[in-house]
């Protein structure tokens, strides 16, 4: 965005929500990242028209609608595809492409290992209740091993799904946790997230009081805003195999190498222009 | 006249190499059609290969006119062989005759029985010999050399032709290749073929272009920005092509994943308000069905290119069939109304694409555009096609409007809704695939829901398409009319044309836009007549479609084979007169 | 007799519930049905939600008979309102009329505005005065007794039933409810509604069961070992179902991570010998899509259940539909012949899907069963269903015979090739999805390709699928046939029921083996009459669907409508006389 | 495999081949891996009748039918899941899935992490060639970002995927390096990977001669099982890390938690008894 575009008036958090209200149970841990995210923006001033907010499905993925934004409520596990698209297509918008664990980890998995490859300029929030709260409890893959469900009634008996790591693997740029009980830290992280230039993983810890009630006590176990961003993989790997899944903050900031549109590149002539030469290449 | 069983007054002159891997069948197949086109003349070429990847042997057939020219040779009446190697496995496709004039290397194997069995004359020549006195030569240059004598074609085209093939290699290797064309060329100084020598050649520029790439062109010129795929045979040459061209327009090209990225990336993009595109075959179309039914759910435009190859799953990758043609119009879960086009060649491929991604454009909705690997990777030399002049916008909403908001699914006469583009002030919204009202909210009323299902399936049927929907040549008192589509249109149409010369009356339809169909039109052109519905698959998939909908008598019948042949108008002939027959 | 628009002889009373986020209102709904059960009658259960995942307002409806019953009420008798929090979400699926009963908490928000306009008693009663007297006790208990009390169930069912649902929450629980029931029970004694007063019970054994568990159930009798899924709406209680008695019986349940692994999965248990599922809905099945084709053209025994609901796209999730006919016959590429088959009801659920995954065996084939929400997730109760006794088995090869090697896809009488299981000596093979001989090794010569593609449909052609394939209702001197499927069977059933009962003469054909489709004996039951589709989908996919085959006499017509509501036997009736008067 | 099932009887490679010949190029690197696979076999002596290879689509996959053994040539991505369908419905089979660089990492990336996470007892063989050879040359996860093809004229410009960093992320629990160049050491890997308890990746350097000619120095740069296997993640992640891609031997080697079958579980009473448990749980 260059320094020309930005409003004048400074935006308020309120300035970035819609009239719908959200279909979320009371309580339900994605309202607070709403509202973080809609801080962040403020704070950014970023102007309204000029977002593209993409998610999946889940109860997480209902998140556009409730954003005065151009938003994109797309199908399941597809919304960095849908980002991906978009930012090349339109590298002046703030893309920003937000789900579940279910929708990112689990169906999503190739895309998310993808976008964190190619390193485009996206931040991707994960609202990560640890379950699929949508189609009514069933485990995902950030479920403890030993959680009873109807559809595994003994625990899946897997080892949680390291989406920090993997994304580090994979080469993304921005790696933080955050935890929807913690606005502030949440506010602060989503801004970095959005600022950096690159692919930006937000695991956002956020309970489903529903189906994980127990999870209303992650408050108590969380460590707000304990981390130190590092800026080499070993040192970031360390922190994130080292950690209980409690701690929060950035773990990995880095300027790596990021994919940008064509779109944008000088070329010669105008575009009919480049059609002649194109067309005459194919002549005998 | 050559090639004749079929009367046509046009020159033709079929040939056809083959040789084991590393031998260059292939780069003599792309230099003599080439030459000849420089030579003044049209043609197209073709290719088959055996199951190796590479190092296998391969094939190519050669159509060469005086005249424009799709269809494939019927038989082949001069054959260069390279070498033997496995030449049994094109047995279908080069088929030899006693007037067939087959030429060989005879310090390798002898021909094979079915080439002697065939009666074709042959013609073993030491080419091994001419290779070894010229350093550097290679034995596919020499026996270039032998066939470009034996059809009339002059060494400068050849020489020119070489330097646009081998020239990137640098000077030598075409002053060397061209130094073994030469001694070839006196090689076999008796020439039984009558070739190109009387042939007019034409002064007008001709294109060197694939059907695959016609298609990628085409939508270059709709003003595709936006293109995201997965490789896959016979489709990756369209991306291939598009590479460059969209770097240079500056659009994207976005390797994808797999093809369920590629479809939504593509969506992704139209969304921010860029003409977008992918391509794909079969297998890759199954992993895009979930998400062209949000383009269609959530009206985003796309265009989506499946050229079609042999089925049913992986089946046979590399050769053309008409089978997924129900795969496109009915893939899609729920009732999920889009466009479904097919070019009836490979000249209008770049017209077809052009107005596929405008319509995509300007009706809001997934067009899915279906080649097949024939239409596709078929190489022709060709007249220049013109862009089409289409006047296909996606609407867009004027200003924002403090007093009303904005309705992204607002009906409206037309039952297309202003889209507005990311970036626009106050006329942010929300797309959504879940059942939504007119401002795109989530509804699960009946009303909403029924409402919003009638908007998307009249935009598509209310739409005036104009005469482009279907190739219609009627023949005064017919009684019969044949419909068939994609690439069995040219060799259906050569054999109407040949049966209507020979005093049959048979009317044909090619159609282009498959769904929406146009079926009054359609009945008004059948309702007196006796149908046949000609095309590559096994289970009749158009007839049944055309039945469906009451476009055809219910006494019609089909003349349906699978792939992976193409048909032949002289084995259609036949099959149609007997039909004719059948009916009185 | 009670909601009898229509004629029957069968007692029946409906009631609905509703009330928002907490209230418990679908407690109450679980053990009323529960309760009545128990008492010896019958009935079924839907539910309705709001749009939030939960906290939001629910309702549900009952249907009790004394009599097996399929059929939604068509108006409610009885209201429970428990509170009215946008009680106008529910107006479609609970319509009151003047002969309804309205019950509610008067301490509350009054009762709306179309509520008082349907013209209903509407008795206010103090239910939170009662709660507050009773520690521990819930509003939704008291309200409980008062249905009780009203429609004359006696209060040990209700015990019972109160232990089996909230028993796990121990003693005290149970016992605290039980006083709010019985406290309910003493404030309304007059009672208007006939209830279940003069109904006979029955004493033989009934079952509380969903559709969807009863589609589990038969698998399980089919000798299922093998799940794998991926969690969608409103399939999973399927597999939610089968966790435990897959454990039970030594086979696994595999939860994957995406519905392309669950396919691959089920195909990879199966070519290990093992009878495998899985189930999803539309937007799964599109992802299952390409490894469907790779079941056909492998011969890889899977059954895969889809549960429709509102498409398409996200559609509707939680509502239902008919819409995904198209998709499930013809969503595969490449000509791709399969088993389509649809259950008539809940009832028949558990035997169609057990035939189905033996006739997935047996014809080494993939089966698509398709039901859908209402079918799905309507819990009934109703009399146990028998398991089938089937003879239908995979067939497999006889010990290696040394001399000739095992051909895996080997031409035969029935055109079913002997499948061989990994372990078996000496038959090992690769399967494919690659054309291919035979042997099973790949082939692209078009006389294998016919070859493999005309066994694969005459395997499931010449099958003797017996009278399963449909439910056929004929009725002396019918001029008329009404032809339906899945969920809008039992509907159309009772509107043809009620006509014929009133002078008209209508044959009903209810079709389960939709693909391969029965067409010469549908053509000979339909060929001298009018025939009606009736279907719930926008675009009357079984419609063209018949069209296409041929299957009904040109001149047919569709009756298609879009969910998310059913079909309702009264809407049902003038719309089918008006279309007879329209034959005449 | 229990003791008695060991057949008598030696077995040889050969034993292990069928009569089809590959289709692959002459001197393409995936006939080396052929071979070293049958060796490994030969070695562990494992009846041909109780292994299933799986394979997706690629020049690569074509593996399964130059084996005698029960093999499935399935369809682009996918044979992983193939792969673990077969093994938890038939946990007596020793399976084995084999693919390309694109099979496996691109279309199939999320099957990979989720059979990493899994840990089924299943080796999975890439041999990655980095590029997509079946399709004629395009640039695959692996390919470096240099490189240049008609698909991406000026290289994709992408760091290249990390299959051994995402599969230990993931939680692989053999993780190994081999070389089409080395059959010793390759079938050293694969004995070792097919022994180990547990989901095991073997990713092969495998030149494509025709469409990455380049690839055939490879031999000059490898080092042949320089590496020495560790069974603590952080010290496998750092020589992972650390490798510039041509060091080849066992990384990784732990005992880990391995997904298996239910199948085999003891249970009460015959399968016709536990139906009657089952049905009678209906009742009202
Ligand atoms: C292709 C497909 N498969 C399955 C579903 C069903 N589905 C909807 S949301 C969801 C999971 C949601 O879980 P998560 O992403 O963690 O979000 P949450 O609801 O927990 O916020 C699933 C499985 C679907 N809509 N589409
Ligand atoms: C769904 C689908 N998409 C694309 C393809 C086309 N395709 C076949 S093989 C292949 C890539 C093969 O590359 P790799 O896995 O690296 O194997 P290699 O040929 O290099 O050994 C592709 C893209 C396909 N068969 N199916
Ligand atoms: S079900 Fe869970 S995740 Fe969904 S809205 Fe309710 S609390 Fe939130
Ligand atoms: S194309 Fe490459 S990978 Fe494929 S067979 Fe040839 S050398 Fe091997
Ligand atoms: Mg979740
Ligand atoms: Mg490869």
């Amino acid at each position: 965005m260059s320094l020309e575009q930005i409003p004048v008036k400074k935006a308020r958090p309120n300035d970035y929500t819609s009239n719908e209200h959200p279909v979320w149970c009371p309580g339900c841990g994605h309202f607070f990242i709403l509202r973080a995210l809609t801080k962040a923006l403020a704070w950014l001033n970023i102007s309204k028209q000029d977002i593209g907010l993409v998610s999946g499905i889940g109860c997480s993925s209902r998140l556009p609608a409730y954003l005065d934004v151009y938003g994109f409520h797309g199908i399941h596990g597809r919304a960095l595809a849908l980002a991906s698209g978009l930012k090349l297509a339109r590298p002046d918008l703030t893309v920003i492409a937000a789900g579940g664990d279910g929708d990112g980890y689990s169906i999503g998995g190739n895309h998310f290992i993808h976008a964190c490859r190619r390193n485009m300029d996206i931040t991707y929030i994960v609202m990560d209740n640890e379950v699929y709260g949508m189609t009514k409890g069933q485990p995902s893959p950030t479920t403890d091993p030993e959680w009873h469900s109807k559809l595994a009634p003994n625990g899946t008996g897997l080892s949680s799904f390291n989406p920090m790591g993997i994304a580090l693997a994979s080469g993304a740029s921005f790696i933080a946790r955050g935890f929807s009980g913690d606005p502030n830290g949440l506010t602060k992280i989503l801004t970095e997230a959005i600022q950096h230039q690159g692919f930006s993983l937000v695991e956002i810890k956020s309970p489903c009081v529903t189906f994980r009630p127990e999870q209303k006590d992650w408050h108590k176990s969380m460590r707000l805003m304990n981390v130190t961003p590092f800026a080499n993989p070993m040192e970031a790997a360390q922190a994130i195999y080292g950690s209980d899944g409690f701690d929060t903050g950035i773990y990995y900031q880095a300027d790596s190498p990021v994919y940008r549109s064509e779109a944008s590149s000088k070329k010669n002539g105008t575009a009919s222009e480049q059609m002649d030469i194109i067309e005459k290449a194919l002549l005998v | 006249m050559a090639n004749s069983l079929l009367e046509t007054d046009q020159h033709r002159l079929a040939l056809s190499i083959s040789g084991s891997g590393g031998t260059g069948a292939v780069t003599v197949g792309l230099i003599l059609l080439d030459a000849v086109a420089k030579a003044g003349f049209y043609g197209n070429m073709t290719r088959a290969f055996g199951p190796q990847i590479r190092g296998g042997e391969s094939a190519v057939m050669l159509h060469f006119s005086d005249q424009p020219i799709e269809t494939l040779a019927e038989f082949s009446e001069l054959h260069l062989a390279l070498d033997w190697v496995k030449f049994d496995r094109f047995e279908d496709e080069i088929p030899l005759t006693s007037s067939s004039l087959v030429i060989y290397d005879n310090s390798r194997e002898k021909p094979p029985g079915l080439v002697k069995e065939s009666g074709a004359t042959l013609i073993g020549l030491d080419l091994q010999a001419i290779v070894k006195t010229l350093k550097g030569s290679r034995l596919n240059m020499v026996a270039l050399g032998v066939v470009a004598q034996q059809i009339g074609l002059a060494s400068h085209f050849i020489e020119a032709a070489l330097q646009k093939t081998l020239g990137r290699k640098g000077p030598e290797v075409v002053t060397t290749s061209m130094a073994a064309v030469s001694a070839g060329m006196t090689l076999l100084t008796d020439t039984p073929l009558p070739g190109l020598a009387d042939w007019h050649p034409t002064q007008t520029p001709r294109w060197n272009i694939s059907g695959n790439e016609a298609c990628g062109l085409g939508a270059l010129r709709g003003g595709l920005k936006f293109a995201a795929a997965y490789p896959i045979t016979p489709a990756t040459d369209i991306v291939e092509y598009l590479a460059k061209p969209l770097a240079q327009t500056g659009g994207n090209l976005l390797i994808a994943e797999d093809e369920l990225a590629a479809m939504n990336m593509v969506i992704g993009a139209s969304f921010g308000g860029v003409p977008s595109m992918t391509s794909t075959s079969g297998p890759g179309l199954s992993l895009m069905t979930e998400a062209m039914g949000l383009a269609v759910a959530a009206e985003i435009p796309a265009l989506v290119v499946t050229v079609m190859r042999g089925g049913p799953s992986t089946g046979i990758p590399t050769k053309s069939e008409q089978s997924d043609l129900n795969q496109a119009l009915y893939a899609l879960h729920g009732d999920a109304p889009h466009l479904v086009i097919a070019p009836l060649n490979i000249q209008e491929s770049a017209t077809v694409s052009q107005w596929s991604l405008r319509l995509s454009e300007a009706l809001q909705t997934l067009v899915i555009l279906v080649t097949d690997q024939h239409l596709g990777q078929t190489r022709m030399i060709m007249n220049p096609v013109e862009a089409l002049d289409l006047n296909l916008q996606r609407s867009q909403p004027s200003a924002a409007n403090e007093e009303t908001s904005y309705q992204r699914y607002q009906l409206t006469e037309t039952a297309i809704s202003p889209m507005s583009i990311p970036g626009m002030t106050a006329l942010q919204y929300t797309a959504d695939g879940l059942t939504h009202s007119e401002s795109g909210l989530p509804s699960s009323r009946a009303e909403d829901h029924a409402q919003q299902l009638h908007k998307r399936a009249d935009k598509l049927s209310q739409f005036e398409y104009g005469d482009r929907w279907a190739c219609t040549i009627p023949t005064a008192k017919a009684k019969f009319t044949i419909i068939t589509w994609g690439s069995s249109f040219e060799a259906v149409k050569e054999a109407v044309e040949t049966l209507n010369r020979q005093g049959a009356a048979i009317s044909l339809i090619g159609l282009r836009l498959i769904m929406p169909l146009r079926t009054e039109t359609l009945i008004e052109l059948t309702q007196q007549q006796k149908v046949l519905v000609i095309e590559q698959n096994d289970s009749a998939q158009l007839y049944h479609y055309l039945l469906s909908q009451k476009a055809i008598p219910i006494d019609s019948d089909a003349l349906a084979e699978p792939g992976p042949l193409l048909f032949k108008p002289t084995d259609l002939m036949p099959r149609i007169q007997t039909w004719m027959e059948g009916q009185l």
